[in-house]
């Protein structure tokens, strides 16, 4: 059953060093205020999964969280490379992760077969692709009916994912509309789930199959309006743009991007997230 | 610049568009292919099927996307899905029959690489990796392919198959047991190019206007193949032209709309 | 792309003697006009696939239609069994049909399957169950990573699938909502689909996350206004629980289910549907 | 009748009902698992999770559904999810605390026949199948039953395995990799039975008032085997039972509502 909380708590209780942990949200509504709490509390060791990384996990290996990264497109969207993941991987600073690398369609039907509580996930892909031979977690199963060979990858079981939502009722149900990604997926196949939300309302009032996450599905719920920025939150504020492009220059040196970290991330709290979005709220 | 003069990168967006058919479902891939599948929409195939990676299926936006999930494309999306769905039900269920890519490098088979420049294990450039291309590439029906003719970008030999074309060429998709087409048409800045249907190389069949074929020959690091007969790309009309340069100014007003956040 | 046309037309266009054909509905939604359509167009030889056959069921096969049944669960809900099939697979009457039986998780995974173009669904299930004995349709796949073994069935791949809906759009988009079932996958895994509808509007107006099957991912769209009676179609009118308890009745005698067929279905029409929910929209 | 009277079906109801916890996520069987669970959810645990395989997630009905898809399921669901997702997600996902079955043929140790009486393949009697019944039985965390008693249910040997209980004892489920609990609990019309916790066969571990061995015993074709200590199952409280009657009485107005269609 969900509990309510605030967000440090929720990082504390929820995350521990070594853990693997999925930070989802398909451009649409990426935990960023949970990455930032995450970096502040200083938590080391991370194997981090994401179809996705962009600025989020730039931040958390330029700041020597993780261990290793279980991804399937590294790119700041619309802009270009992420270049403090680029330090890591070709200079080994702060430090070499380790990379395990797959399609969108294997990373989506991995997390897919954790939510379903599958030991892997089964499609029809890599065909001709070399990624095939340098990650030994692709492998094939047989068609037991026709004999055609399909990809096989190991379901993704996070111990924590964490999510941002637009809003959960007083009992713990989350809503999460638009873009919906593999948030659902992500939290069903986590141990334990933690998703900062826009606001805490008395009834969802949404559509009978919207994607709803039960309350007792999910084990920590923080009230972090704005928590999405610089992505956005369909429904309550656009996406900046802006900071994505800046973004490119702030992680192209590695003094910038330790002084931009503390002024932004280390020596801020989750509530400064709101007022991030203030200017976007009234652009939309 | 006249209403009849126009960048090479305009005569690369329209002559891609041209190629979409109203009836296609196209899998769009971001940058040059989402500028090309959205004038499609806005010129002669105005019921063409736009998908998204990011679920959106059936999207019109009024201006280009910065990512593949902007909020617009689920404004205007006919339904939007998960991304497990996405690829599940529509990719690999072969509802799509265009998929769209750009490429970093590729080779004279339609082979694409966004993974690495040089060693996968230690590599000099670490590039974003495959997303949804490896699947894109042996699901959809057939494969249009556009980006900017360099010598960085169209080479001998990829660094990393990232997602398979004809791979050696002839029959090679067929021996892997791919039944799609892979890449049917290439379009750069300077040239439409199609696979020769024995060898599958990638082959210039027209060339955009005022270009030569030595113009198309330095800026490709293989040598280049040329139809027995090949024709002059026909000029942009006005229309596909006043309609580009609107998106252009429409998506660069809108992107430019909101004020650098202190925090990203 | 979705054809607009009568529900007649529609079911002489896309059902062939012999084809293999899904009606689905989980409860709720159950394409009854389509049926009784295929019954007075006299189609035979049907390989028919259901979750849960019931009244349509029992009235193509006591009406000599049917080949073959695959199917997870043969039940007049909430009232008893099927006295129609009952006849057929105990008596032979009117005709002997072959089974194919699953369990409803075979039956869900296996049209998700045929939805997501591969040849079979993978699953964790029929752990002692003895449908695995008598279905050879039921094998195995071991997972290449963790040595477990799964249950494995063929996909599901209709050759049509009829299905009821809410409303389409004039672009042929359809809306489904309330308990979608699993009708999304059986349209998406069939070669060709037709879909009736309680009304034809301008625009859908539903939320983005709402079960919507694109126009052009339709065969045919067939204006049926209360073509799911006497089960429900939510929104439009409720679940006409007493023709269920008198199906009952009707069934049990051969004479009697053939007399109320010539009488409900073979001199009918799909426009009598309409008819038989006012007193059910009354009493909404 | 008095509220402090009541029927052996009542009490069994009421008697499974106090089985399920405030926390339990429950997959609710249609028949007398529904009556339990909602009854359940409307005396002491408010909170309880009631799934339905149609899809209709921590649902709320105020009348009993007549079939696993009524309108009314959805209505008052938090959500509701297709059917694959339901079994993919919700049921093989693990996060089903008690599946509530009923039975129209059972053994000693909780193996289950609702498929056919008779041969597989010529049977006397063609019954509905296993539905849901056969992962249900696997995958929740622990399955209740609930049924009436008699001699044509309640026998030596079923006719098929339709679902699998404890199977011929013992630890057979763990040897079949399964790693569920199975059935822990069967609340009849006369008794609450226990499987023992060696040989996992079903033994009465109380009675209900009024009930005497002998009385278990006409109406099971095993014979029945009693806990060393065996109790008297509580009375039904004047809550309860008002509870049961008011939402019998309520499902009744509701069903008979709808006149009889011409068709169906």
């Amino acid at each position: 059953m969900a509990q309510f909380m605030t967000l440090p708590q929720a990082v504390a209780e929820n995350l521990n060093a070594g853990d693997t942990a999925a930070f989802e949200g398909f451009t649409h509504l990426i935990p960023h205020a949970s990455a930032h709490e995450v970096i502040r509390q200083g938590t080391k060791d991370l194997a981090l999964v994401r179809m996705t990384p962009d600025l989020i996990y730039d931040q958390l290996i330029g700041m020597g969280a993780v261990r290793k990264l279980i991804f399937s497109y590294a790119g700041n969207p619309g802009v270009g490379l992420l270049r403090r993941l680029r330090d890591s991987v070709e200079n080994g600073w702060p430090n070499r992760i380790e990379i395990e690398e797959h399609s969108h369609a294997a990373m989506a039907n991995a997390y897919e077969a954790g939510a379903a509580g599958l030991p892997f996930a089964m499609f029809r892909g890599y065909l001709g692709a070399e990624l095939a031979q340098v990650n030994p977690n692709i492998r094939s199963v047989t068609c037991p009916f026709t004999g055609e060979k399909l990809a096989a990858v190991p379901a993704i079981r996070p111990d924590v994912t964490f999510i941002h939502a637009q809003k959960a009722d007083r009992k713990g149900n989350v809503l999460i509309e638009g873009i919906v990604g593999v948030q659902k997926e992500a939290v069903l196949a986590a141990k334990r789930s933690v998703v900062t939300v826009e606001e805490i309302v008395d009834d969802l009032w949404t559509h009978p199959n919207a994607c709803v996450l039960p309350g007792w599905a999910v084990t920590a719920i923080c009230l972090v309006p704005g928590g999405a920025h610089p992505s956005y939150a369909h429904g309550y504020y656009p996406r900046d743009n802006a900071s994505y492009i800046a973004w490119d220059k702030i992680a192209a040196d590695r003094d910038t991007f330790l002084a931009w970290m503390k002024d932004n991330v280390l020596d801020s709290t989750p509530e400064d997230f709101a007022e991030r979005i203030t200017h976007l709220r009234a652009a939309a | 610049m006249s209403v009849t003069d126009f960048t090479p990168d305009e005569m690369m967006t329209i002559t891609a568009a041209r190629a979409l058919k109203n009836t296609d479902v196209c899998f769009v891939g971001i940058g040059a292919p989402s500028a090309a599948c959205n004038i499609a929409r806005l010129t002669h195939a105005p019921d063409v099927t736009l998908i998204y990676e990011s679920g959106t299926i059936g999207t019109a936006p009024t201006v280009l996307p910065l990512s593949i999930g902007d909020g617009e494309l689920c404004d205007t999306a006919v339904t939007t899905v998960s991304v497990p769905e996405m690829f599940r039900y529509w990719l690999q269920g072969g509802r799509v029959t265009v998929g769209f890519l750009g490429a970093a490098q590729i080779d004279r088979f339609g082979n694409i690489n966004t993974t690495v420049i040089g060693d996968y294990d230690r590599p000099k450039t670490r590039l974003p990796g495959g997303g949804g291309a490896p699947e894109i590439a042996s699901s959809c029906g057939e494969i249009f392919i556009t980006l900017k003719q360099s010598k960085r970008a169209m080479v001998d030999k990829i660094d990393f198959f990232t997602s398979f074309g004809h791979g050696n060429g002839g029959d090679h998709r067929q021996r892997l047991g791919i039944t799609t087409k892979g890449p049917t048409l290439m379009v750069t800045d300077l040239a439409v190019w199609k696979p020769d249907p024995e060898t599958r190389e990638f082959t210039v069949v027209s060339l955009h206007p005022g270009v030569t074929r030595e113009m198309v020959q330095a800026e490709c690091g293989w040598t280049v193949r040329f139809a027995t007969k090949v024709i002059q790309t026909s000029r942009p009309t006005s229309t596909e032209l006043s309609t580009l340069r609107d998106l252009k100014a429409r998506t660069k007003a809108a992107h430019s709309g909101t004020k650098n956040g202190e925090a990203s």
